[in-house]
């Protein structure tokens, strides 16, 4: 096998060799695939999704149909490779769990029945809980904003939605076309609807919060 | 009964064409295993009547293995699934009567688990031995009457001669 | 029969016309309405991206209230939201430790008995013969694209009122009330929802696509059940129109605002003038188009 | 009852952990034993001869050996009992070496086992029964169920030994799919011309008696045994006096009422009809359904132009009955449709295609049709929708197949092949084409088959592409194809003038029926069930029927063929001899004590319990017993276990032989 060690391994080095042959010519970042067993995650996909990601074989049928393809920077059913493969850095860093609009199509096309929507979302929830460095930042805090509300009020109070989003990324100006046309159309209350008893919606968010959401 | 000394008796049910063979191939690969069980060879494990057990109980066995190929590799094509389903049901009927379920095992060993085989027998040795020597039927029987028709009498014979 | 209504948090301000028409026309056809009292946000896309236990939660709450209120079968407008309550319902149906765990959270049984229905099995549940029995109005006009959006009909293994690939209940309705529904291929394309603010760029680009595709098969109008559905297709033609100056601007009406103009209701009544992209009656017998 | 025991030292084998001597000492004070003994190599002509010794001069009736296991030797010692004189089921081995002496380490420990078991040995050859093989009459003529290209195989094959042959067809001509197939893999040479002669063969056949447009009703009986009943469908033409001029169909005036089945709805068929012009046997059929004179009694058309007179409107369907000892079914696949399927059906549809909604979306076998040059364009690759050439085309592999969400977990193992055929095909005929092809794996396993996709790639420009294809939509005449290359990590989305899908090979619809019919087990599909998927796999599990082709799973032709021939040869195999002869180990009935449960009827794997009427003097039925058929029960004895009465025994492991083995433990 000493063949396989020789000088130029790190620029040639493929992806998958086995990990003992080659200890020292290897890159810092570890590409032996199905190594990273000790780490919770594809567990906490099982838990969350009730399927195991071993499931997808791969097709791609997915990804050929999803709606927002085109603006992710890996494809759907490359996530799950990864997450096959335990590559998880790369898969939670990536924008795709963000941009996946949580429209269905995949798991309704899926020939395996996996559903791969729900597994964005697990990903998503794991990259927040991970402190992963989200590439979509204006995404999440966009739903951190609405979250915000619902804990306020217990119903989504638009205004409020758009102006604590916009003072998050202080992004004052872009909305200018629709909002105005909003209020003159009478179709935004001014004050928020909320619910009685909030309590309960409060107590809901202080039972599942953990820190995930807004300490981020 | 010294129950140092004491050494069960176990009776084993066991088609002729996975387990049998597997218990072939456990001599075959010289593995060895404890001597108490004796294998009674059946044609299927479908074929094993509970009134078999029964009476494998009431002649002084201290428990019993029922084994026959793995589903869908049944000589007969469904035989093991009868064996199988009666088996459950007889199962909870001696949890019922107060009889230690271990006394009772069940398994699929095919024709090439040799040492599957041999484990078999070794734990079901370990585990009669460790529930100590049946005696529960012997009482049982004086309160509930299983009719095996036509035979008490050549079966009461065989015991005279035996003795 | 009452049936429980769900009217979700768009209902009550950007999607105000949807909850008016949905009112005044189940009233006319006698059927009642009863508000879930108290009801709560069902957390939405933010809530089930990013944190599960209270996506279950949030929806599941107004579940309780339901069983509460004695409501069994509830009308939830917003194909969001029909789409969170029942898929919530299922996987809590389907796995007891998940139902456990949401039930801890409320500190409250969830009843297994109530039936979430979106608008158009709500119609079909009244009747077609209903609608077209009580029509006042010629619609043949209209050439409607019925517009599902990605949530309605999906998925298929919860809910299957509706062909998850192919669906027609829509058509259905809109042709019960006298109009004339085209053949398309985006019925079910997204549209991109929840990026509604976020990423506009992909909002704008999804709607823009399926506009054109009810454009080129011929349709005048676009008809949706879904609150977010309505703001992405409707609202962003202005931008749409700024951007791509041959656009051809297209109403967009919620089926309620198109059975409450075959039952003779007129356009402010139903709140048809709060669209951005106008609809005007008169010129659609003419079948001219309102650019 | 005398006794003689048999210890066997096998060499050493035994005897290293088993006191042979000992034993047979032993065991000489067992009641019932009349001689022991104990012999270094028992199986040996020495030692046969020994046992053969013993049993003259001791007017031994029962023997019991002590030696190997009854897998090695029971045949052996069988043998040396009957040249002694002795039933062979009066012979039981105690199985001293593997189950002993190779197992257990300690001397005194294996010595006692030994005597206990030949101790069990010795109660159960106490009870046992002298028993006698069954024998059973073979008739030699068999049925063979389907006539595409395995059924034709089988059948030429059994005739050719010199046996008789009654080939069943449910469609009016033989020839099966392999008929319309344009070209085939791998050599690419014409499916006709291979075909035909072997169709006109089966025709010309004098030991092949040919039904077409006929199905098996029914079938009673056993192997060697059986009695089928054939329905002939009324073709409503006098099969003797037709000439096949086809006069009668170029002048039927009902032309375009029905599409053409055999060039897959892409053309229509007159109301008297051959499928194919080269249909075997040619001659036409009506389709009651469409023509005028079963409407309104009037046309006629066809009758006036017979001068055969061939045509009889009132035929009727008629029945035959025939005896028959095997059966070969080979009644082949059918076509996975994409179109949405009844909620019943496991079979899902793919909405996402369209459901059949696009013409110019169509499946393998439509392809073939119009690549062929016998097809409905003469073999010119043009549109059905508007006839228009297609300058980009789009094969989609795996539709239907390997997709659970559509109800079918199985690779159809042949589309691989047949779509690299069809690119092929269309690069051969369209010169400035464009073909795709999205496939999920290439499987190509066969011979010069890899090559073949290879050479579809290299020399004929196929582009092939990786992954699923998602959705198809019409858009300006186009037909949209999104799909992803996976490989690229790329969405992929080709404006196509025409698409092909490889749709899954599925059993026919009537499969469960036909099976339920015969009595043979299926899988969840449909498909037939071998008795063992690679020791047995051209026999079903009920002796006598056999399988052949695609009705067992997808195959392609030399597969079907060899299968064919294999279940042909099975077929000869048991005409070779007069009689069967059967092991005796089966199952009896106590007609006196059986309740008429018939839980065993339920229980037994293989249909050998059958109803029986007991009767009075008077011939009056007065109860009901079950049976057991000795030619079709294989002796496994779940019936005994079953019945609650105690009313069934398995000859040689009947319930007294076991309680003896029981109580000897
Ligand atoms: C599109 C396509 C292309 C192909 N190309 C190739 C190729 O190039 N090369 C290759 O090797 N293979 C090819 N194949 C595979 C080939 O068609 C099959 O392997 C072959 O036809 C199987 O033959 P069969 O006799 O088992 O079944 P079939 O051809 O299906 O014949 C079965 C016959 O039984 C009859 N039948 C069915 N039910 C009954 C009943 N109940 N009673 C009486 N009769 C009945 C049917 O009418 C039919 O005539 C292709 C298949 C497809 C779909
Ligand atoms: C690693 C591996 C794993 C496999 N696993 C499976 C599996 O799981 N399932 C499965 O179905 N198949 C499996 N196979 C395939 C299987 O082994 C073959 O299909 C099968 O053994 C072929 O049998 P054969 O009799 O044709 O050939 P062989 O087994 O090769 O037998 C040929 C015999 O002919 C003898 N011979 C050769 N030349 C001469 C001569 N000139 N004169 C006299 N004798 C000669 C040879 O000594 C040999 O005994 C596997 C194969 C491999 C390599
Ligand atoms: S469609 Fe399903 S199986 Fe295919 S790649 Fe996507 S998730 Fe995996
Ligand atoms: S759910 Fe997400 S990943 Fe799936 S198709 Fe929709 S947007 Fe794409
Ligand atoms: S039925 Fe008469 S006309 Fe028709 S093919 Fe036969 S002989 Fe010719
Ligand atoms: S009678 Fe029927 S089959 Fe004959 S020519 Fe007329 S329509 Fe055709
Ligand atoms: S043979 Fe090829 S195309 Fe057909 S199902 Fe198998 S992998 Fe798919
Ligand atoms: S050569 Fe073997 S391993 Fe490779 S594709 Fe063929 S069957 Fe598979
Ligand atoms: S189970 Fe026993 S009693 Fe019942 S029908 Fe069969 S043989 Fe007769
Ligand atoms: S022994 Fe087995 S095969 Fe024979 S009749 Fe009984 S159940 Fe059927």
């Amino acid at each position: 096998m000493g063949a396989y060690v020789n000088k130029d391994a790190k620029k040639l080095q493929p992806s998958f060799v086995s990990a003992n042959l080659l200890t020292d010519t290897l890159p810092e970042n570890n590409h032996t695939p199905f190594q990273k067993n000790n780490s919770d995650i594809p567990e906490e996909i099982r838990n969350r999704t009730f399927q195991d990601v071993s499931l997808c074989y791969q097709c791609g049928k997915c990804s050929a149909g999803c709606p927002v393809r085109y603006y992710m920077d890996i494809a759907p059913n490359k996530i799950v490779r990864l997450i096959q493969l335990g590559f998880y850095d790369e898969a939670l860093k990536s924008s795709t769990p963000w941009i996946c609009a949580g429209c269905l199509t995949c798991s309704v096309r899926c020939p395996k029945e996996f559903n791969l929507a729900g597994f964005m979302d697990a990903v998503r929830e794991i990259a927040v809980k991970k402190k992963v460095k989200v590439k979509e930042k204006d995404i999440l805090k966009f739903h951190k904003a609405f979250l915000n509300q619902i804990k306020r009020y217990g119903r989504l109070y638009e205004i409020g939605l758009v102006g604590e989003y916009k003072m998050k990324t202080l992004d004052l100006l872009s909305d200018v076309e629709t909002a105005p046309g909003l209020f003159l159309k009478g179709k935004l209350g001014l004050l928020p609807d909320k619910v009685k008893d909030r309590k309960s919606i409060k107590k809901i968010f202080k039972k599942t919060d953990k820190k995930k959401i807004n300490k981020h | 009964m010294d129950k140092e000394k004491w050494e069960p008796k176990i009776a084993a049910f066991v088609c002729n064409w996975c387990t049998y063979t597997g218990a072939d191939l456990a001599g075959t690969s010289r593995i060895k295993y404890p001597s108490n069980t004796k294998l009674i060879r059946v044609m299927c494990s479908g074929s094993v009547d509970p009134v078999f057990i029964l009476k494998a109980f009431e002649r002084g066995a201290d428990g019993v293995l029922v084994s026959g190929c793995h589903p869908n590799d049944c000589h007969y094509n469904a035989g093991n699934f009868h064996a199988r389903r009666r088996w459950d049901f007889f199962h909870k009927l001696l949890d019922f009567i107060g009889i230690e379920k271990e006394r009772l095992q069940f398994s699929w060993i095919s024709a090439s688990e040799g040492k599957k085989f041999a484990d078999v027998i070794s734990k079901i040795t370990k585990d009669i031995k460790s529930l100590g020597p049946f005696k529960a039927y012997k009482q049982m029987n004086s309160e509930f009457t299983v009719n095996f028709p036509e035979y008490n009498e050549s079966s009461n014979s065989i015991n005279k001669e035996l003795q | 029969m009452n049936y429980g209504y769900f009217p979700g948090c768009s209902q009550t301000s950007s999607a105000k016309e949807y909850d008016l028409s949905l009112r005044k026309v189940f009233e006319k056809l006698g059927f009642g309405l009863e508000e879930l009292c108290d009801w709560s946000c069902c957390g939405a896309t933010s809530a089930h991206a990013t944190n599960h236990k209270l996506s279950n939660a949030l929806a599941l709450r107004n579940i309780v209230l339901a069983g509460k209120q004695g409501i069994k079968n509830m009308v939830a407008p917003c194909a969001a939201c029909y789409n969170r309550l029942i898929t919530s319902q299922h996987e809590i149906s389907m796995h007891p430790e998940r139902k456990n765990e949401t039930e801890e959270l409320l500190s409250e049984k969830i009843p297994a008995d109530v039936k979430v229905i979106n608008v158009l099995e709500l119609f079909f549940k009244i009747g077609l013969a209903k609608i077209s029995e009580n029509r006042k109005r010629d619609l043949n006009g209209i050439k409607a694209a019925c517009y599902y959006g990605c949530l309605l009909v999906r998925p298929m293994n919860i809910n299957n009122f509706d062909d998850a690939e192919q669906p027609t209940s829509m058509e259905m309705i809109a042709e019960a009330a006298g109009a004339t529904t085209i053949d398309w291929n985006y019925k079910l394309e997204c549209c991109g929802a929840a990026h509604s603010i976020v990423r506009k760029d992909i909002v704008l680009n999804l709607s823009k696509k399926i506009i054109d595709d009810a454009v080129l098969n011929g349709a005048n109008v676009i008809i949706t059940a879904c609150p977010m559905c309505h703001t992405n297709l409707d609202m962003r033609q202005r931008a749409m129109k700024r951007k791509y100056p041959e656009h051809l601007m297209i109403p967009v009406l919620y089926i309620t605002e198109l059975v409450g103009l075959a039952m003779g209701m007129n356009v402010k009544d139903l709140g048809i003038d709060l669209h951005y992209v106008n609809f005007n009656y008169d010129e659609y017998i003419a079948e001219k188009l309102i650019a | 009852m005398k006794i003689g025991v048999f210890i066997c030292h096998c060499g050493e084998n035994i005897s290293r952990t088993v006191d042979c001597p000992k034993v047979a000492e032993v065991c000489r004070n067992f009641p019932g034993v009349e001689y022991s003994t104990n012999y270094k190599y028992m199986c040996s002509d020495p030692g046969q001869k020994l046992i053969k010794d013993a049993v003259l001069e001791n007017k031994l009736d029962a023997i019991v050996v002590g030696s190997c296991s009854p897998h090695m030797h029971e045949r052996t010692f069988r043998n040396a009992a009957i040249s002694a004189g002795i039933n062979p089921f009066l012979v039981e081995i105690a199985n001293l070496r593997e189950q002993c002496s190779w197992v257990h380490d300690d001397v005194e420990e294996a010595t006692q086992k030994a005597i206990e078991l030949v101790r069990m040995a010795l109660e159960k050859v106490k009870r046992d029964k002298p028993l006698t093989k069954i024998k059973v009459n073979v008739t030699k003529r068999i049925l063979v169920i389907g006539g595409g290209i395995a059924g034709i195989q089988a059948a030429l094959d059994v005739a050719n030994a010199g046996y008789e042959v009654i080939l069943v067809e449910k469609e009016p001509s033989i020839g099966g799919h392999m008929s319309q197939l344009s070209e085939t893999f791998p050599t690419l040479d014409c499916s006709q011309c291979i075909l035909t002669p072997r169709m006109v063969e089966v025709y010309q056949h004098p030991k092949i008696k040919l039904f077409t447009y006929s199905e098996v009703v029914k079938v009673e009986g056993f192997i060697g045994n059986f009695k089928a009943t054939i329905k002939k469908k009324a073709r409503h033409i006098i099969d003797d006096r037709c000439s096949g001029c086809g006069l009668c169909m170029e002048n039927c005036p009902i032309k375009k009422k029905a599409y053409n089945s055999f060039e897959e709805n892409l053309a229509f068929r007159p109301a008297i009809y051959t499928p194919f012009p080269q249909a075997v046997p040619n001659i036409p059929v009506i389709d009651e359904t469409i023509c005028t004179h079963y409407k309104n009694g009037k046309c006629g058309m066809c009758v006036k132009v017979c001068d055969r007179e061939a045509i009889d409107f009132d035929q009727e369907d008629t029945m035959f009955v025939a005896d028959i000892g095997a059966i070969i079914v080979a009644t082949g696949f059918k076509l996975y449709n994409i179109e949405k399927k009844s909620s019943g059906s496991i079979y899902k549809g793919y909405g996402e295609y369209g459901y059949g909604k696009y013409r110019d979306v169509i499946d393998g076998l439509q392809f073939e049709r119009i690549a062929s040059a016998s097809g409905p364009t003469s073999g010119e690759i043009k549109r059905p929708s508007d006839g228009k050439v297609p300058k980009k085309i789009v094969f989609i592999q795996c539709v239907g197949s390997r997709d659970e969400s559509k109800g079918i977990s199985y690779c159809s193992k042949i589309c691989c092949m047949y779509t690299a055929k069809h690119a092929m095909l269309y690069k051969h005929k369209v010169h400035d084409g464009e073909a795709y092809v999205f496939y999920m794996d290439i499987r190509a396993g066969g011979k010069m088959y890899e090559e073949f996709v290879r050479r579809a790639i290299e020399e004929d420009n196929v582009k092939y592409i990786r992954g699923r294809v998602s959705r198809i939509y019409e858009e300006k005449g186009k037909y949209i194809v999104k799909g992803e290359d996976t490989i690229a990590g790329m969405p992929v989305v080709v404006d196509a003038d025409m698409v092909v899908l490889a749709s899954a090979m599925i059993p026919h619809d009537n499969a469960p029926l036909l099976a339920r019919t015969i009595g043979i087990p299926y899988d969840k599909y449909g498909f037939y069930n071998e008795a063992h998927p690679k020791l047995r796999p051209v026999e079903s599990t009920t002796s006598g029927v056999f399988l052949a082709g695609a009705c067992q799973s997808p195959r392609d032709i030399p597969d079907t063929v060899s299968m064919a021939s294999a279940a042909a040869s099975k077929a000869i195999i048991l005409f070779s001899s007069d009689q069967l002869e059967r092991e005796p180990v089966v199952a009896k009935v106590n007609e006196d004590i059986c309740q008429g449960c018939f839980y065993c009827k339920k229980v037994c794997p293989f249909g050998a319990i059958e109803v029986k009427d007991i009767k009075d003097i008077n011939g009056i039925v007065f109860k009901e017993v079950a049976y057991i058929n000795q030619g079709v029960c294989k002796g496994c004895g779940t019936c005994t276990a079953t019945c609650l009465s105690k009313s069934i025994e398995l000859a040689g492991f009947n319930n007294e032989e076991i309680f003896a083995q029981i109580a000897a433990l």
